[in-house]
């Protein structure tokens, strides 16, 4: 109920950090690109690029969803389920021959509804985000497998498929679902007042509900955020994979996760940004295209994955407590 | 002079059957002078990585591309793009494409089928009669070979043996335990059961060490699929009655050495058939089915 | 027009068409008001009304309900039963928005405050100003700068509010209150963290504010605040309302037997022990918001810093505890020279702390008041590994006991307590650890007269134990009464000392001030 | 000033609550079994009931050592990973011929190492418990997938495959090795001063350290203790399944957690005890166990225990509000 002031968890972000948070991150995953395309040839070349800004776009995406949450100090397990699960809603309806705009919508709109599913959860039922979205994780794994009889769902609209192997401008329409995604995030989070209340019930609810915020609504808004973010990859997966499959994107909660604390975001929640989780999200998508074009060995790549995650987070620590 | 490269992708470099390809497709590398990357996802069910792994091979510039695509119509559409750039060699299973350059695979239906056929001939050899309770677990949903060997399996069952009734058709979570825990409660469940059919390695792991818990190994007839020491020994004691067992190593050696033959302009076979055996006790020592039993990994 | 008047204006058409009273006519009426916690009752049905333009005071010792009759009137918590009158027609108060849209609007007792957020954004959480949908953070800041400007709290609009210290923040809610709390306006203990001069501030603003006819409620343990201040005064007892005063036809006796239903004949008893040979020196000790400082703590003895808000006393103890480095300077404990690496050491010497801020650094909240009272002893409390039930019990209960803490069992959780019994909470912690050198920072915030005075004889038993005691307090009357030796700190350095009631208090507020 | 407290206005203490809490689980566990008992002849044989102890065991050793983590307000994400990673340490050391007792010494060790890792992350690189174990969940996957080349080693050695078959006084010697572990637990936790150590840092850890409680080590302490127990599964696993694989006990993780929840232990710290994640463990057991015995459709199976999750978790939160 009291302002945390202890100096360890209330880590106190100056105004300039964020940004040179988001530099610093930068110049990292610069110098990782700098390092790859001096030992690879293959790494700078056009197609490489883009492969690279196709690979880490669902998960920043699913980053850019789950930081709204993590920053009202909650945590969602439930996206790569989502994920999966809105894939199967997807083909479902095309199958069914639902028009494509129409599907799209209801895809969407599930997501909507597992999310606030969620907020119903956390704000009327009282249970813990990391047990509600567990139960979801499971339970729609289950649905989705269900619909599709344990198999998969073949999606035959020609034009949805090819739409993930499209370029426009050069660049990858999966990229541009990210800027899609992110501009709209960035407004929200950053200059409309609610994304400071997120920031607010994540600091402290009970200030925040003492100052007239609407906690519920702003957590609400949080998950469904959050979930919609994840259904709308799982229509990008859907389209990229060309099948509606409930038991893909395992895992992928974790990445977003992760992302999302390389990108500066803290478990603790009232920190963090738009700009960081996708930086982070492409810096595990580097690392990955690095590993493969110089041919390490995929359990070296976990190896090294890991090890990068500690350090990265362990400097931007650093940097926190230094610039205090 | 630059070195070839041919990279090979698999479906789930943690098994021990894609390591068995890969080591077949090293060898090649060894024998034939080619770089031979060993890429692959990390489970069975992770498509979208697969399709990533394949992007970036592609984008290394390779002389041909060796992969067994993980999903038959998801990988169909990265497999013409990938051969714009470059011949594209399928093994194992295939994928919803026109482009690839040359096939080699198992067909896993016929997989199916043919653990069928041993479940019933081990079953007939107890009992007298190709008849009775029997279940099928299957170690993950969604992953496309598993897919096809349950569907030959349960088409063989109703087409040729209708005295065998299917009780139980499960699917575990990909781990050992669970199919474990599953068996253990199928057998009490089902007093009366004479078979499973365990359709990939772990599975047949977690099932037969629940026979061998129960010392079940002459009432319960467990038909695996693919081998390792760990089942071929489960083999040998009479916990499983046969393994159906495809031929990975010449999966992956071949499949390079056709690459490499593609690449140079020649002519290669636009489908070979690597073929499935039902590997028994009795049939063990054989030295063709004892060299796929005992590949030359490492 | 003020800055501050502006702001609290900003939504006057709401404010005017809610309903009005004139001065001094009943602008809000609890009738049989009533809170239960479970089966504890918290409020028992309690009529009080407060009147349009006055200042009314509330005073009842600890855990008496003040605090919880404060958030039924914002909208904290609801209510077990009763009925609420706004400008005489019934209102629900359910929710902090209904509250704050009627232009009713409090300071609690603890700081409720987003730590990552900046003051400003502190100040208009809720209420942003915004143009087309987005938020206008320069002018935000700006009108936030304003205000503490008008108001003279030297706080920059921009700094974030996880590094201020509690005094500081505390003014940071005081301002955002005030901006909001267009009709009536309650103050939970607001000068707790407080010194002399911000209280002062403090007080010219309420006036301020009762002069534009806004109705003060105003909570506060110490009786002379009181009497300064407030126009009537009502006294709460164990959750009963005992009475409602003018304060012209009160004095602080009767009002002290009003609530504790009995009579002290002094509160700053000073038991007078001979004083014996130092405890711990320290000698030009150094560390991070403290320099240079030089003091000694003998046996029998109490020193006494008094300082403004940030004048790093507090820092000074945490330093001398162990719990953040010292940079230079040496520490002598009866006589040998020694370094305090951690609290461990610290403990392990005999020094006890009973911290500033119970919330953040006294208490575990959600564990129960006995876990709290015997965690600094619990090795003594084992054999081996193993804790002796009996004796865990025991020691609870004893400190429960000795210092009257308000509950029922030593198994309720800490959160559970009122402010003041959360404070006794936290001294208790120290009591049975036989430490010979006690710092107490701010030991008597919140803390009831009556209490108070316990506390202060329980100082003189410690003094006749052969202890020494380091007082830290911001309540001027306290630290010169008590102290045989008062340093004053200033910026982090010691700059002036007193024997007991040497100087006046306006001189040590002076030095404090550094005018 | 009197203290006129009157006992029958006395909330109801804390440790009647937990005794209580204890109670209506066991409760739950009784009339999940007594459906079971009813609906299907199978369930009350002498040989499901040890298979449902055996089923049970290894989550409940896991559960019990991540509630330690918990109640400090930590979360242990690598146990899953430990335990495949343990399976292939013991069999790799059984293959090249270490003694029996070394190997199972050596392996213990091996998860008070990657404990003591954790701590240090914690403590002295400041990371949050989230990401370090997080990131040791994907190197030791990789490390074990490296030592055994994507493959499993099996193990050879009779003795330690036989021991999980076998029976004591009737009860399975997995289920002797849940009673090895938690009477200890109990021990440590409720009658020890580390125990209550524990939970001084799970509320409060600036108290507890200004309170002379070594923070640090306590720390350590609660992620030793669960590597340790997941170490001990991971034996119990390799002799369970007679083979080292480190792709094994994948997700264990969120079902050590689901149970310690459904235990009552609450994710914020400072709450929970042994017996509640033992129940929760067996209550997840007869849950699968059920389902396999009904025949239940394997995709009904992970709905239901979604939506079980959520009732018991929802009714524990109820009680919990009631009984204050
Ligand atoms: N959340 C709660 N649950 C149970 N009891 C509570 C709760 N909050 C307060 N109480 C009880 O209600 C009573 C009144 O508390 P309140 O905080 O109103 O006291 P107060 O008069 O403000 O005291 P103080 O001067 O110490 O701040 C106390 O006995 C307290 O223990
Ligand atoms: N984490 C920190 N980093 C830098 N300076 C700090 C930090 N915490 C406090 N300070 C500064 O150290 C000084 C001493 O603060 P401290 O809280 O010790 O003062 P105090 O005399 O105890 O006052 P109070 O009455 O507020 O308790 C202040 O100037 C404060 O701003
Ligand atoms: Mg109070
Ligand atoms: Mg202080």
């Amino acid at each position: 109920m009291s302002v945390d002031t202890t100096t360890e968890s209330a880590p106190a972000p100056k105004r300039g950090r964020n940004i040179l948070l988001g530099l610093t991150l930068f110049g990292l995953l610069a110098a990782l690109w700098l390092a790859l395309g001096l030992s690879t040839n293959a790494f700078w070349t056009p197609g490489n690029i883009s492969n690279l800004l196709r690979q880490g776009a669902m998960t920043a995406i699913l980053a850019v969803g789950q930081t709204f949450v993590i920053i009202t100090a909650g945590i969602d397990l439930s996206v790569g389920a989502i994920v999966g699960f809105t894939s199967v809603i997807v083909a479902w309806l095309l199958q069914a021959g639902v028009p494509l705009w129409a599907s799209i919508i209801l895809t969407l709109l599930m997501g909507v509804a597992i999310g606030a599913f969620h907020g119903f959860g956390i704000v009327r039922m009282g249970l813990p985000p990391f047990i509600i979205t567990l139960a979801t994780l499971t339970s729609l794994r289950g649905i989705g497998l269900l619909i599709t009889n344990g198999s998969t769902i073949s999606i035959n609209h020609e034009g949805f498929t090819n739409f993930s192997r499209t370029d426009f401008l050069g660049v990858p329409s999966l990229f541009w679902m990210v800027i899609l995604v992110a501009i709209p995030a960035f407004v929200f989070l950053h200059l409309s007042r609610f994304g400071r209340y997120l920031f607010a019930v994540g600091s402290n609810s009970e200030a925040a509900r003492l100052s007239g915020v609407n906690v519920n609504r702003t957590i609400y808004l949080a998950y469904i955020l959050s979930a919609t973010c994840a259904a709308f990859v799982g229509l990008l997966l859907a389209s990229r994979i060309g099948i509606g499959n409930a038991t893909q994107a395992e895992g992928w909660e974790l990445q977003a996760i992760a992302s999302s604390v390389i990108g500066g975001t803290s478990l603790f929640g009232a920190v963090g940004s738009v700009h960081g989780p996708l930086l982070g999200a492409f810096i595990l998508a580097t690392i990955n295209n690095g590993a493969n074009l110089l041919n390490v060995n995929s359990f070296w790549q976990r190896i090294i994955t890991g090890l990068l995650i500690i350090v990265i987070v362990y400097f931007d620590q650093l940097r926190r407590r230094g610039s205090r | 002079a630059q070195e070839v490269t041919i990279p090979i992708i698999v479906k789930d470099t943690t098994s021990f059957y894609w390591q068995i390809v890969l080591a077949g497709a090293r060898a090649a590398g060894k024998d034939l002078g080619v770089n031979v990357p060993e890429l692959g996802a990390q489970s069975e069910s992770d498509i979208n990585g697969q399709i990533s792994i394949l992007e970036n091979a592609v984008a290394g510039g390779p002389a041909a591309v060796v992969i067994s695509p993980t999903e038959f119509k998801a990988l169909g559409k990265p497999v013409d793009e990938a051969a714009k750039s470059v011949p594209i060699i399928g093994i194992d299973s295939s994928a919803d494409s026109k482009a690839f350059t040359s096939f080699l695979t198992t067909d896993n239906v016929q997989g199916g089928r043919i653990g069928a056929d041993g479940l019933a001939a081990a079953v007939k050899a107890v009992t007298g009669k190709e008849e009775g309770e029997i279940a099928i677990i299957t170690s993950l949903p969604g992953v496309g070979s598993l897919d096809q060997r349950r569907e030959g399996f349960l088409d063989q069952v109703k087409t040729k043996y209708p005295g065998l009734k299917v009780v139980a058709d499960k699917y575990a979570d990909g781990q050992a335990t669970t199919g474990l825990n599953m068996m253990t409660d199928l057998i009490t469940a089902n007093p009366n059961l004479v078979g499973v059919f365990a359709s990939n390695l772990i599975m047949a792991q977690g099932v037969g060490q629940a026979i061998a818990e129960n010392k079940l190994g002459d009432k319960i007839k467990v038909i695996g699929f693919d081998s390792d020491e760990k089942t071929v020994g489960f083999l040998k004691e009479g916990v499983l009655a046969g393994l159906v067992v495809q031929d990975p190593y010449r999966m992956g050696y071949d499949g390079v050495k056709t690459a490499l033959a593609v690449s140079k302009g020649e002519k290669v076979e636009a489908f070979v058939d690597t073929g499935a055996n039902l590997v028994t006790k009795d049939n063990m020592a054989d030295p063709k089915i004892d060299a796929l039993l005992n590949p030359k990994v490492n | 027009m003020s800055s501050l008047e502006e702001l609290s204006h900003r939504h006057d058409d709401q404010a005017k068409r809610a309903d009005t009273v004139p001065r001094g006519a009943a602008i809000l009426e609890l009738r049989g008001l009533q809170k239960k916690y479970g089966l504890v009752e918290a409020l028992k049905p309690a009529t009080v009304t407060f009147l349009a333009g006055e200042i009314h005071a509330i005073v009842g010792e600890n855990g008496a309900g003040k605090s919880t009759l404060i958030k039924l009137l914002t909208g904290v918590i609801t209510r077990t039963a009763g009925e609420v009158f706004w400008c005489g027609k019934p209102v629900q108060l359910a929710t902090p928005t209904e509250a704050i849209s009627r232009g009713i609007n409090a300071v609690h007792q603890e700081v409720v405050l987003c730590a990552h957020l900046s003051v400003a954004a502190n100040m208009f959480l809720g209420d942003e100003m915004n143009r087309y949908g987005m938020m206008r953070k320069g002018a935000m800041e700006k009108a936030a700068q304003a205000v503490l400007d008008d108001l003279g709290f030297q706080l920059p609009a921009a700094a974030l509010l996880g590094s201020l210290t509690i005094g500081q923040q505390q003014l940071v809610a005081t301002a955002k209150a005030a901006m909001r709390g267009i009709r009536f306006l309650i103050f939970d203990e607001p000068t707790a963290y407080l010194t002399r001069q911000e209280s002062a501030q403090l007080f010219r603003l309420i006036r301020r504010l009762r002069d534009q006819g806004v109705t003060i409620v105003y909570i506060s343990h110490r009786m002379e605040e009181v009497f300064e201040l407030a126009d009537r005064v009502s006294v709460l007892r164990d959750g009963t309302h005992v009475g409602t005063r003018l304060i012209g036809e009160t004095n602080e006796t009767e009002l002290i037997a009003l609530m504790i239903n009995r009579t002290i004949e002094q509160i700053y008893h000073k038991e007078k022990v001979a004083i014996g040979k130092p405890i711990v020196e320290t000698k030009s000790l150094s560390g991070p918001g403290f320099e240079d400082v030089s003091l000694t703590v003998r046996s029998g003895e109490i020193v006494g810093l008094y300082g403004l808000i940030g004048a790093g006393r507090s820092e000074f103890a945490l330093g001398l505890y162990g719990r953040q480095p010292v940079k230079s300077g040496e520490i002598y404990w009866e006589g040998q020279k020694v370094e305090i690496p951690h609290e461990r050491k610290a403990m392990d010497l005999g020094i006890a702390l009973a911290p500033e801020s119970r919330r953040d650094q006294g208490l575990c909240l959600n564990l129960p008041i006995g876990l709290n009272i015997n965690l600094p002893v619990f090795k003594r409390l084992s054999s081996g590994l193993v804790i002796r039930k009996g004796d865990e019990a025991e020691n609870a209960e004893r400190q429960i006991r000795d210092l009257r803490i308000k509950t029922p069992s030593r198994r309720v959780l800490a959160s559970a307590m009122s402010g003041g019994n959360q404070q006794k909470i936290v001294i208790g912690k120290w009591l049975s650890h036989g430490a010979k050198l006690f710092i107490f920072d701010e030991p008597t915030v919140g803390v009831d007269v009556g209490t108070k005075a316990e506390i202060y004889r329980l100082f003189g038993e410690l003094l006749k134990r052969g202890a020494g005691i380091i007082l830290i307090s911001s309540y001027l009357p306290e630290v010169y009464e008590l102290s045989d030796r008062l340093h004053v700190f200033r910026g982090g350095r010691l700059v002036a000392s007193h024997d007991h009631r040497a100087g006046t208090h306006e001189d040590v507020l002076t030095q404090a001030i550094g005018i």
